[in-house]
């Protein structure tokens, strides 16, 4: 069974046509990096998928809910596919274990004690065990997006979308983050869906590369014939080069 | 300073004399908002009293008061005296003068038509909850003559008779002359065992103005002579119904 | 029913409306006074300037700690005692303003505070001194986010008006009482009267309130 | 003035407790019914959108007296018999709960929406979303306009007075009265606000300082 | 003349000592850049220069000002020595002109005439003189850190300060102000201290590199021996390998 299928998605904020007639299919277990400029539409696509913003044409299947259908209760999706944003958005009220133990408690109804140590142990997996009874602003923003990515996996997601992980990052910091990721993704059960520039993540982990500007899919390709034969779309090329240059 | 300047002296050169009135009082002071004008039986007993000491061009000023402000405002000598339906007591005659009563006030209780209450003493129970209205001083009657009785102080008439209505209390107390207007407006209500208390009014002056005080109480005994107090009396209470205005005659 | 026909004879309402105007008179007058007085002395207190923003912030406390009523007698009755005797309306205006710049004051210091301190710094480094900055790119900044809270307490200030009643200022809620006065059963029309007309002039602020923001979004 | 508190502390205590035990109560259900209708007007649902608004319009731009006269007078005629006390705290909590809606929705507003998303994404309801992660900040950024409506609460419990609430103003009105001490006595009571209030207002902003 | 002298510079944050002991000199027309981890200290020490931050011991002679001394007025320095913040920090209340235009006309009294002109030009030196009656946030990053750099440049410094000018950015917009940045460092009279991770830029215009690590300056290098000889220090070296590997 595929996790995410568009067809012929139409999304306006108002007037404004943001995205245009997508078409895309992710199948379960792949990894796909979402590439293109600032204003393509890139976060608006994977908004839709955990029902942030809803959709005006097309119909949109995730994990086998349609989320164009107004009787689906997004929180069904929610559930089982998680999300990580640029800026983390860390529950500010609360401590770094607070925050990966509460939607398990009150969504699962995870009894205490399991919570407490699936918690500690995806705390230990990214590397922060003894940040658990931190508050979020006094981490760095490298161990906040861990802590993020440690929430997200609490809820034992089928599906994990990635919002520019590393982009509000200190340069230092960009690796430890990329480095969760990539563990993550070579677990062959999880879907990931991850808008991010890291060409590096794009080529050591990931299945498929899609390339948009303007709220339209410009390129779709595996990652072989997106580095090694160059995209064949002139845009996405140039767009390549630009991000490449200054590194 | 204030009380060192002779009122009586400066009324006569000034030709006028200021008064601080009611202006929310039916049958004492109230505003027509026909005219802007205040009238009422203090009204017309504050102009002839004018006239009786300044002669017949003197002038009288009426600025309206409140139960609070009338004692500020005779201090700070915004008003020479106050003739404002307010009652001789012991304790308030420690802070200002008072002249002879110009009017005999009694307490009395207004109540709704059949209700059981037929006097004051039927309101010492406990439980019973009397209205009456802040300024006035019976709180201290009812607790003499009812004292088991607790009574609430609204800010007017108008409001007392409302919550009576309401039935927020039994009865509602104040100076029969107001409640005998009251209950010519709302035939479902009526003033029972007549009054229980005696409320003289007197007009009040700063302390140390003796010399006023004296001039006042001369003007009201010549105005008692000579039918003018009678003939405003009649002309206010004549036709309440219930108000025995006769009795009231001097 | 009756007595609201009789209630709302064109005599009565003509009456209401006169002191309607007296309460637009006071409101607006205390308005632009305090705004004025009340950005003073906020700023004052934000500036953190030696001793006198501390002064300041004690009397702001103060005064915005006691009941208008109080402030309302204290002016018209303690003032004449330090000489001045104020008519009842400049007892009321002068009070109303007092009171409201404290209010006021408050809502601009906290308004100041919330803009980006990047804001200020930037002013800084662009050569701008303290009070050029604080003038010219935080003021205008913070009267923007500030345009609901002041809002609410020019409303506020409206309906206290009515306060200045127990010195016998002849405004609106005064009236009212003076109508019932005629016949106590006008009591209940008066007070549905009294609702409507507050909150016609309350709401209308608001709305202006609303377009002044989006006029001043500079988007 | 000394002279007044030292014969009528009686009378002032019992308006000091008046005072106080109005406001505390007015203060915890405005403060649940004033976050309650801040909700309602940013829901998605339209309908509850229209329901806050109406509420906080109606109630913020109507004056405290009539809301309370209205509790005082016409309910009892029409429903149940309720005392000054009770109708004058009623007054003061839906007149104050309309100005605490207006400033916890303009803080639950200015709650970074990504923590909402953070919330919703992570499988919490949009309930769930407000109750555990969203208003719990909103209400540090609401403290400074919230300690000023808790303030102008105390203060505008003086309502209870027009009703015969025996709070701390209606007793000053009867003590003045009696002793035509008038000034003395407004002073006194304008003291003991302040003991209520100022201490209140500090505490407001200590609590400012400590959450910023 | 040098332009910056720090003479035993101490810095304290209430009690947490924010710059150690730091001793450097920048001559004029030299552009030297500032790295190192962050939390190390590298905005403290620009913002000292700009008299932003107050330092508690030492001398800090910047354009033949002591600021160490409470008797001179910053104001001074600031007219010669503009700076260039993260976050841009436009003027949000005004247009992108009278962004520019402000600070000449209020502190230098500059006449409209030349200060529009002038204006205009520097909005044409950076590519945006179609956006002189925008609002920075109709703006994107990269056009509004422009702004703020035509906005420093309008008051004629001598001397230019960058705090992470490109870290907030979208990768794509880096580009478009590091050129412009380029420029101006090539124009042999400005003085330019700029913190950044971009080692492109720090290769191709810097004259010196300096890394700072807790509050102390670990590493002053030129260019050459920094990037060719390898720095000397090992921290310094550990954190250049990371702030290259994933690009
Ligand atoms: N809530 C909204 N209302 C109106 N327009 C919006 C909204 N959110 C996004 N847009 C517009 O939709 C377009 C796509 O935005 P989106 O955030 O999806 O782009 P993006 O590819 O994620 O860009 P970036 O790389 O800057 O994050 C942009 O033109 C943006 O201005
Ligand atoms: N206003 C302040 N009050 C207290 N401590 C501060 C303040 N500003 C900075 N610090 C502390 O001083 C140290 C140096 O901060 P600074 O911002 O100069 O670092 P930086 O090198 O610029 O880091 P980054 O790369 O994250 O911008 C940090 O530990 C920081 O927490
Ligand atoms: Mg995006
Ligand atoms: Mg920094």
């Amino acid at each position: 069974m595929s996790m995410i299928e568009f067809h012929d998605v139409q999304k306006y904020y108002g007037d404004f046509h943001a995205l245009k007639n997508i078409n895309l299919t992710v199948e379960a277990g792949e990894t796909v990096v979402l590439i293109g400029p600032s204003g393509s539409g890139k976060s608006t696509l994977i908004r839709t998928i955990n029902g942030l913003e809803p959709i005006q044409k097309g119909q949109l299947i995730v994990n086998g809910y349609d989320l164009a259908d107004k009787k689906t209760d997004p929180n069904k999706i929610r559930k089982n596919v998680g999300m990580v944003f640029q800026h983390f958005n860390l529950y500010a009220n609360k401590t770094v274990l607070e925050n990966i133990m509460l939607a398990p408690k009150i969504v699962l109804k995870r009894p205490d004690d399991e919570n407490r140590e699936f918690a500690m142990k995806l705390l230990d997996k990214v590397g922060l065990a003894n940040k658990a009874d931190s508050y979020p602003r006094q981490l760095s923003g490298g161990q906040q997006q861990r802590i993020a990515i440690a929430r997200s996996l609490a809820m034992k997601p089928k599906c994990l979308l990635f919002d520019e992980p590393t982009s509000a990052l200190d340069p230092e910091m960009i690796d430890d983050v990329l480095n969760v990721m990539k563990d993550i993704a070579r677990d062959s059960d999880m879907t990931m869906l991850v808008v991010t520039h890291e060409m590096g993540f794009a080529r050591e982990v990931g299945d498929r590369v899609i390339f948009m500007a303007d709220g339209e899919i410009l390129e779709d390709d595996s990652k072989e014939t997106f580095f090694d034969g160059q995209p064949s779309n002139e845009r996405a090329r140039q767009f390549l080069s630009k991000i490449i240059v200054h590194k | 300073a204030l009380s060192k300047r002779d009122v009586l002296q400066a009324d006569k050169e000034s030709n006028t004399i200021t008064w601080g009135v009611k202006a929310d009082t039916k049958l004492f002071g109230l505003m027509n908002v026909k005219t802007n004008q205040v009238e009422g039986f203090e009204i017309d007993l504050a102009k002839a009293m004018t006239k009786e000491i300044l002669g017949k061009n003197g002038k009288a000023i009426f600025v309206p008061v409140t139960s609070q402000t009338r004692v500020p405002l005779l201090r700070n000598g915004n008003i020479d005296a106050i003739m404002a339906t307010m009652t001789i007591t012991p304790d308030r005659a420690k802070q200002v003068d008072f002249t002879r009563s110009y009017f005999n006030a009694g307490q009395a209780i207004l109540v709704k038509k059949g209700s059981p209450i037929k006097s004051v003493k039927d309101l010492d129970k406990s439980g019973s909850v009397v209205l009456g209205v802040t300024g006035s001083n019976s709180v201290e009657n009812i607790a003499k003559y009812a004292p088991k009785a607790r009574v609430l102080q609204l800010s007017d008439y108008a409001q007392a008779l409302t919550a009576l209505k309401s039935g927020q209390g039994q009865a509602l107390t104040t100076d029969n002359g107001i409640l005998y207007g009251m209950s010519v407006e709302n035939p479902g209500y009526t003033v029972v065992g007549g009054s229980f208390t005696k409320e003289p009014y007197g007009i009040a002056v700063n302390k140390g103005q003796d010399k006023f005080r004296h001039r006042l109480n001369k003007a009201l005994t010549t105005l008692e002579k000579n039918g003018t107090y009678n003939r405003i009396l009649k002309k206010w209470f004549g036709n309440v119904q219930g108000f025995n205005y006769e009795e009231m005659k001097r | 029913m009756q007595n609201f026909i009789d209630a709302y004879s064109w005599i009565n309402i003509r009456y209401l409306l006169q002191g309607l105007w007296v309460t637009v008179e006071v409101s607006v007058a205390s308005i632009i006074l305090s705004y004025i007085f009340g950005t003073i002395l906020g700023i004052i207190r934000y500036a953190n300037i030696k001793y006198v923003s501390a002064i300041v912030g004690f009397i702001i406390d103060l005064i915005r700690n006691l009941p208008l009523l109080l402030i309302i007698f204290f002016t018209y009755f303690g003032l004449p005692n330090l000489g001045f005797k104020p008519a009842i309306i400049e007892a009321a205006i002068l009070a109303m303003t007092v009171f409201e710049s404290m209010m006021i004051a408050e809502i601009v210091r906290s308004g100041i505070v919330a803009v980006d301190s990047g804001q200020m710094e930037g002013a800084l480094s662009n050569g701008l001194s303290y009070w050029q900055g604080l003038r010219i790119v935080i003021l205008p900044q913070a009267m923007k986010n500030m345009i609901p809270a002041l809002v609410s307490q020019f409303i506020s200030l409206v309906k206290d008006t009515s306060l200045a009643t127990i010195i016998v200022l002849p405004e609106m809620m005064y009236h009212a009482q003076i109508i019932y006065g005629q016949n106590t059963n006008y009591i209940i029309p008066m007070f549905i009267a009294l609702a409507v007309l507050y909150f016609i002039v309350c709401y209308a602020l608001s709305l202006l309130a609303k377009y002044l923001d989006k006029r001043m979004s500079y988007r | 003035m000394i002279h007044i508190f030292a014969t009528q502390w009686p009378l002032l205590l019992e308006g000091l407790g008046r005072t106080l035990l109005c406001s505390i109560i007015a203060l915890f259900f405005s403060l649940i019914i004033g976050s309650l209708f801040a909700i309602f007007e940013i829901m998605p649902n339209k309908i509850m959108r229209v329901i806050g608004n109406i509420y906080v319009e109606v109630f913020r731009n109507i004056p405290l007296l009539v809301i309370t006269m209205f509790f005082f007078v016409v309910i009892p005629l029409y429903v149940t018999k309720i005392n000054g006390f009770t109708a004058g705290t009623i007054g003061l909590t839906i007149y104050t709960s309309a100005f605490i809606a207006e400033t916890v929705r303009s803080g639950i507003q200015s709650v970074d929406p990504g923590q909402m998303e953070g919330a919703m994404s992570n499988g919490l309801t949009f309930w769930q979303s407000m109750r555990y992660v969203v208003l719990p900040q909103a209400f540090k950024i609401v403290i400074p306009p919230l300690g000023n409506q808790f303030i102008n609460l105390v203060k505008n419990s003086s309502v209870l007075a027009f009703v015969a609430g025996f709070d701390l103003m209606y007793q000053g009105n009867m003590i003045a009265n009696n002793t035509l001490q008038t000034m003395p006595t407004f002073f006194v009571v304008g003291i003991l606000y302040l003991v209520i209030t100022m201490p209140l207002s500090y505490y407001m902003r200590y609590l400012e300082k400590k959450l910023a």
